[in-house]
């Protein structure tokens, strides 16, 4: 392995440069992801908040406190600030950036120029998606489904141009990683030496490129209908609305699994290093992230089982569906098999790792009752939608993404965060969220609609528990931000390696030096080649 | 620094030295002829009035004139193969965007028909005269008379 | 045949984060590549836009596409093939280090671009002119005067705004074109091309080649349907 | 303006399942065909859960880390094993989507003998029309009471037991999408496009209808009510609440009150003065309006009939051109009885 003597003398990253400016026009690949980091993290809260007001205007089932325009408002805003401005930069481009050049053994990603520049193109998506909330708020939903997206009186044109700008924001960072993992590999990095971390990455980056102009199309098309009117998508005009669907899920199908991708890389790192195992069946994860990202583009008409596309084609999307479901199971039950014979250290990465196993199963089973056309046509737009896609998304990505942030904290910021506290931070956000979207599912096979301000007093014990579970779920996360924010500041000096891992990120300074490395490192053996592992006993 | 680079696993010899393909100038000019021979073929397609097939010849002179510029001036001939797996990647997903939507569209009004719904096909459309079937007395939907 | 410069040093213009100028310039042009392909994908929502009108109001768009002069059409179809030309011929010299036929080429290819949007804006203005705009513009007495044909359908201003976003986003990606042209025109003429170093040249002239070859496919769809 | 959010009592509340984990009322052919299925993925999906998360657990305690120099087992993979939790899923996955298939196949192809009823989504009103029974839009008071408030009165699908009907369905302004619940049907009702949906009552009862796909502000009182009658009865029932004319001794302001309530200008249009989407009706008749065009009209008997029948011809300055036409849903004589109803709103 490389040698280590003089990293230590070396400043770490964070004190290399001294000043805000410094920071702001860093074109360190680790920088960049630091403030992706904090401006991601920012509008989780945002979100977060508005998602705390949401499930407490359920608590009864008329009006409690906000009104039907503004509970349309909120749960559009929660929506499309989750969605575009957290869930999708947040890994790929908060932790990507950061890891993605240490764990190839690069000094930096491939255009460090264009990394800060999709950084501030990031930044003014996200003002204008703010500003949005002044210029008389958004109210079509984050689907911006038309002929209600083309008619309302909100500020549907702000609000698209904000997304349509995030989206270059993602196909930039996407763009930078597929041309980084081809061409910045260490020497002795091969395709089958890289930590399953860097093949997610590179399937979301490949879904972000070739998906996200679908939706920069789409969202221009809706803002020349608000403003020229085209009519492709307005029946009065000629046109016909099932079209924008058709056009809004290409896309964003493939955004969801650009948003849980990354999520499987971080755990597939995390039950590794903790359980002190080799990883069970490298190839076969690896290729199930690619056949995912390809699968990803067939399957978007599942959204639309009962819009009024024609039936036959709600079979073919349905069978294409069951597809994705196998190489989604492939990785589950490998990352289990992992743990057997392991030396498992429950630290509060691996807590979170084993929280994962259990939301993202639930999450990834459920979706066979919606893939399924008929239990599709009751369960479509009710509640049990909403409790699937959080149990994937929350369930998945932000557990997936919360263990990632304790686990590579030592090395980001060169502190220890208390253990207890991560500890039982993992347990609430565990309680809350399951009591939260748990009972959601029987709302949803009661017939609970989707996006209801005013329901049926039948449903009002089940929302008054889930209303419930949200408020533990919040106060879990706010206890994982406390924990973090204490590390940081009362934190002892985290050794050079706190979990023993052996991927190259490991190899170098904790906090990194500015430039990673100091002589490019010659990796000879695999990602997953722990000490402990005995190779010989394989023999007899 | 003399110390040797690696690139990949392998040793590069000479590391800064770069081999680039450049094509003779009658390449060029071969390409841009035959472009501007198709280019009166499109024209020829469009007034030899083939009715239904003029669209999918259309589309194949456009589509020989588009490869041979991505091939000879965009140097994609004598390029790394991954960028040509990435071009028609892209490629497929257009065709198959393209392929699930049309079908669906044309297949919307066919369902309706083959079930003898007697439900009026996409075009009538609601903003046509016909008295809509609400509460006035109820007539099958003309198809009106105005097209 | 490989350029001679077999020698081991590091050329000034390989960025520290790159170990060869192989492993440089090959990143810039696979980005290039992989850009080209999502302004492919973006262009091909707005092809399916126009594929989806013709199949819900095929008669009209026959109708509707004998209002767009061919000839103008053709011109601008053989300027931009031209401009693509002179533009590999530009990228050519840059190879081989020929100062003079790289900066006489990208202006030739400069001034292709201004004479599209010339012709461009004469055919804007007589649309503009006979009231055929899209769906909030749509003039239907003056159209009617122009033309009685186009009256008698009843969803027109549909073709006309798809014709408009069409031309239109082409039309903006050429000018971007023209910007980037001059871009490399003036580094161009502070020398800073040399046959070693020329990526920049390739990559713009892949951007001009991607942006004629949407114009190939748009050129028949918009104006010569049958 | 808040939500008219029709109170429960009103619409028949649906006959709940006891525990939220007991199944809906399975009140059509459908539900009961559906239900199978779905007790059957659910078993699935429980006994994988189970074998997971066993598993995980398991290991999780048996592999726990005893001292710092643990050996851990040098496996990397195990063919045989993944090619076995690949294939056997993918059995169970066909199973589930063939028999799936099977049903939506069946769930969109309507009989040819279905009684056909028209259903139009609007912003936020279902309107149930049955072409056997020209007049009125169907509607029926809370709780099934002989009388009540026109303004009261919930649209209502009437449906004969045991008989299959067809739903053809359409929007006149954004998409809407019609579900029942209990009936475990669903189908999205796109404005310029008829679309379609069938069922067979198999339980008597009363069940609620729901708006599934959001159209705007008041989406969560956007509700209807199925009831589902003796085939007896049906006809009778639907003639009584369809009927939609003058009554001997009624005066035509009266008619016209049960007109404004029964085809939704309430939605729009207010009594008291305070403008929802449309002018109020206070003090209406007479006023001089000033137009969007600029110019001027009193709001006499012929503007009024005609903003019935083209509401875009002449809209008041101040207002979007939302109002759907009546041409065709009203006679002349409810014209005339609204003109009157609208007088009278002083």
């Amino acid at each position: 392995m490389s040698n280590q003597t003089h990293d230590s003398v070396e400043p770490s990253y964070l004190v290399a440069k001294k000043g805000l400016l410094s920071w702001l026009i860093t074109v360190d690949h680790k920088r960049i992801g630091l403030m992706y980091l904090v401006a991601t993290l920012f509008f989780f809260m945002v979100a977060g908040l508005l998602a705390i007001l949401l499930r407490t205007e359920l608590f009864t089932p008329g009006q409690d406190f906000m009104s039907a325009q503004t509970y349309n408002q909120v749960f559009t805003l929660h929506g499309a600030i989750m969605v575009f401005l957290f869930i999708i930069p947040s890994v790929p481009a908060a932790m990507g950036n950061f890891l993605l050049p240490l764990m190839l053994g690069a000094r930096d990603v491939a255009f460090p120029k264009l990394n800060l520049l999709s950084f501030y193109i990031y930044c003014i998506a996200a003002v204008m998606l703010v500003l949005t909330l002044v210029m008389g708020s958004l109210d079509t939903g984050w689907t911006f489904y038309t002929p209600y997206s083309s008619t309302t009186g909100t500020a549907v044109i702000m609000a698209t141009l904000g997304v349509f700008i995030a989206g270059f924001s993602s196909i930039l960072t996407g763009l930078n990683f597929v041309v980084t993992v081809h061409k910045m590999r260490a020497p002795g990095v091969t395709w089958n030496r890289m930590p399953l971390m860097i093949w997610a990455i590179y399937a979301t980056a490949l879904i972000q490129v070739l998906a996200t102009p679908i939706l920069a199309i789409t969202l221009m098309l809706l803002c020349i209908e608000r403003v020229l009117s085209i009519g492709i998508f307005d029946p009065a005009l000629g046109g016909d609305p099932v079209l924008f669907q058709h056009f809004f899920w290409f896309y964003s199908h493939p955004a969801v699994y650009i948003m849980v991708l990354p999520g499987f890389g971080i755990v597939s790192e995390l039950i590794t290093v903790h359980s002190r195992k080799h990883i069970f069946g490298y190839r076969a994860i690896a290729l199930s992230s690619v056949a995912i990202a390809v699968i990803s583009f067939l399957v978007w008409g599942h959204h639309m089982f009962v819009s009024g596309q024609s039936e036959l084609a709600g079979v073919v999307f349905s069978f294409i569906t069951f597809a994705v479901a196998v190489p989604t199971a492939i990785k589950v039950l490998s990352w289990v098999a992992t743990l057997y014979g392991g030396s498992i250290r429950y630290t509060t990465p691996m807590w979170y790792a084993m929280i994962f196993l259990w939301t993202f199963t639930v999450g990834g089973l459920t979706g066979l009752y919606l893939s399924t056309l008929s239990t599709d046509v009751h369960l479509h737009d009710t509640y049990f939608v909403v409790a699937h896609f959080h149990y994937v998304m929350v369930g998945g990505t932000v557990i997936a993404f919360l263990g990632g942030l304790f686990h590579w904290f030592p090395k980001m910021f060169g502190r220890m965060y208390n253990e207890r506290a991560g500890a039982i931070s993992a347990l609430l956000v565990f309680i809350g969220f399951n009591v939260t979207f748990g009972t959601q599912f029987f709302l949803g096979h009661q017939g609970m609609p989707r996006r209801y301000y005013a329901y049926l007093p039948e449903y009002e014990y089940l929302h008054q528990i889930s209303t419930v579970g949200s408020w533990v779920l919040a106060a879990g996360l706010f206890l994982v931000l406390f924990t973090l924010l204490a590390g940081l500041k009362f934190g002892k000096h985290a050794p050079a390696n706190p979990w023993g891992g052996v991927s190259l990120e490991w190899h170098t300074a904790t906090p990194p030096i500015e430039h990673n490395f100091h002589h490019i490192p010659h990796v000879e053996s695999g990602p997953y080649d722990f000490p402990e592992i005995d190779w010989d006993s394989a023999k007899h | 620094m003399s110390e040797y680079v690696f690139l990949n696993g392998k040793r590069v010899e000479n590391p800064h030295e770069s081999h680039h393909h450049i094509s003779p100038v009658i390449v060029y000019v071969a390409v841009f002829a035959a472009l501007l021979v198709l280019t009166g073929l499109t024209y020829a397609v469009s007034f030899a009035n083939l009715g239904p097939g003029s669209l999918p010849v259309a589309m194949l002179v456009a589509t020989m004139k588009a490869s041979l510029v991505v091939a000879f001036f965009m140097h994609l001939a004598y390029e790394d193969r991954f960028y040509l797996f990435m071009f028609l990647t892209s490629l497929v997903l257009i065709a198959l965007f393209f392929g699930f939507v049309l079908f669906d569209v044309n297949a919307a009004g066919a369902l309706n028909d083959e079930q003898a719904v007697g439900v009026p096909r996409l075009e009538e459309g609601l903003k046509a005269s016909e008295t809509a079937p609400v509460a006035g007395e109820v007539e099958a939907p003309a198809p009106d008379a105005g097209h | 045949m490989s350029s001679s410069n077999a020698s081991n040093e590091r050329p000034a213009w390989v960025a520290h984060h790159f170990d060869t100028a192989g492993q440089q310039v090959s990143s810039a042009k696979l980005g290039m590549w992989l850009f080209l392909a999502t302004e492919a994908l973006m262009f091909s929502g707005l092809f399916l836009a126009y594929f989806l009108i013709r199949k819900l109001h095929p008669d009209m768009v026959l109708v509707a596409s004998e209002e767009l002069n061919k000839a103008y059409g053709g011109v601008n179809t053989v300027v931009l093939i031209f401009s693509s030309f002179t533009m590999a011929l530009g990228v050519r010299a840059a190879q081989v280090g020929n100062q003079k036929s790289l900066e006489r080429n990208l202006m030739i290819t400069i001034a292709c671009a201004f004479i599209f949007m010339g012709v461009k804006y004469i055919e804007y203005s007589a649309k503009i002119h006979h009231g055929l705009l899209p769906w909030n513009f749509f003039d239907m007495e003056k159209a009617a005067h122009h033309s009685a044909a186009l009256a008698s359908f009843e969803y027109t201003p549909m073709f006309f705004g798809i014709y408009f976003t069409m031309t239109g986003l082409h039309g903006l990606h050429v000018v971007i074109g023209i910007g980037v042209l001059t871009w490399i025109l003036i580094r161009a003429r502070r020398r800073e091309f040399t046959p070693d170093n020329y990526v920049a040249v390739e990559n713009v002239g892949l951007y001009w080649h991607i942006v004629d070859l949407v114009w190939i496919f748009l050129f028949p769809l918009l104006y010569l349907v049958k | 303006m808040i939500a008219t959010f029709i109170p429960p009592d009103k619409l028949g509340t649906p006959p709940m399942s006891e525990s939220p984990w007991a199944l809906l009322p399975t009140a059509s052919n459908h539900a009961a065909a559906l239900d199978t299925l779905y007790v059957f993925i659910t078993i699935l999906c429980v006994i994988s859960m189970i074998l997971i998360i066993g598993a995980q657990l398991y290991f999780m305690v048996k592999y726990r880390k005893r001292s710092d120099n643990d050996r851990t087992n040098p496996i990397t993979h195990n063919t045989k094993l993944e090619i076995g939790w690949s294939v056997i899923p993918s059995l169970f996955l066909i199973v589930i989507f063939v028999w799936g298939e099977v049903q939506f196949m069946d769930m969109s192809s309507p009989p040819a003998n279905a009684i056909d009823v028209r259903i139009t989504g609007q912003k936020w009103q279902w309107t149930v029309a049955y072409p056997q029974f020209p007049g009125g839009p169907s509607l029926s008071c809370p709780g099934n009471a002989a009388d009540c408030e026109p303004t009261e009165k919930t649209p209502t699908l009437y449906v004969p037991l045991n008989e299959p009907v067809r739903l053809t369905m359409n929007s006149v302004d954004v998409i809407h999408s019609f579900y029942i619940p209990a009936f475990r049907v669903k189908k999205d009702v796109v404005p310029g496009r008829y679309s379609n949906l069938w069922f067979t009552a198999i339980e008597e009862g009363e069940f609620p209808v729901f708006c599934t796909e959001y159209c705007g502000d008041e989406h969560s009182s956007m509700l209807a009510k199925v009831i589902v009658l003796p085939k007896s009865e049906w006809a009778a029932t639907v003639k009584k609440a369809t009927e939609l004319k003058l009554e001997e001794g009624e005066t035509m302001a009266h008619y016209g009150e049960r007109l404004y309530g029964i085809n939704g200008c309430a939605a729009c249009h207010t009594l008291d003065g305070e403008t929802k989407v449309g002018p109020s009706f206070k003090g209406l008749y007479g006023r001089t309006e000033q137009l969007s065009d600029g110019s001027s009209l009193a709001a006499d008997d012929n503007y009024i009939r005609e903003s019935i029948l083209e509401p875009n011809a002449k809209v008041v300055a101040g207002y979007s051109p939302q109002m759907p036409s009546f041409q065709g849903k009203l006679k002349d004589e409810q014209i005339t009885a609204l003109i009157e109803f609208i007088k009278a709103q002083k």
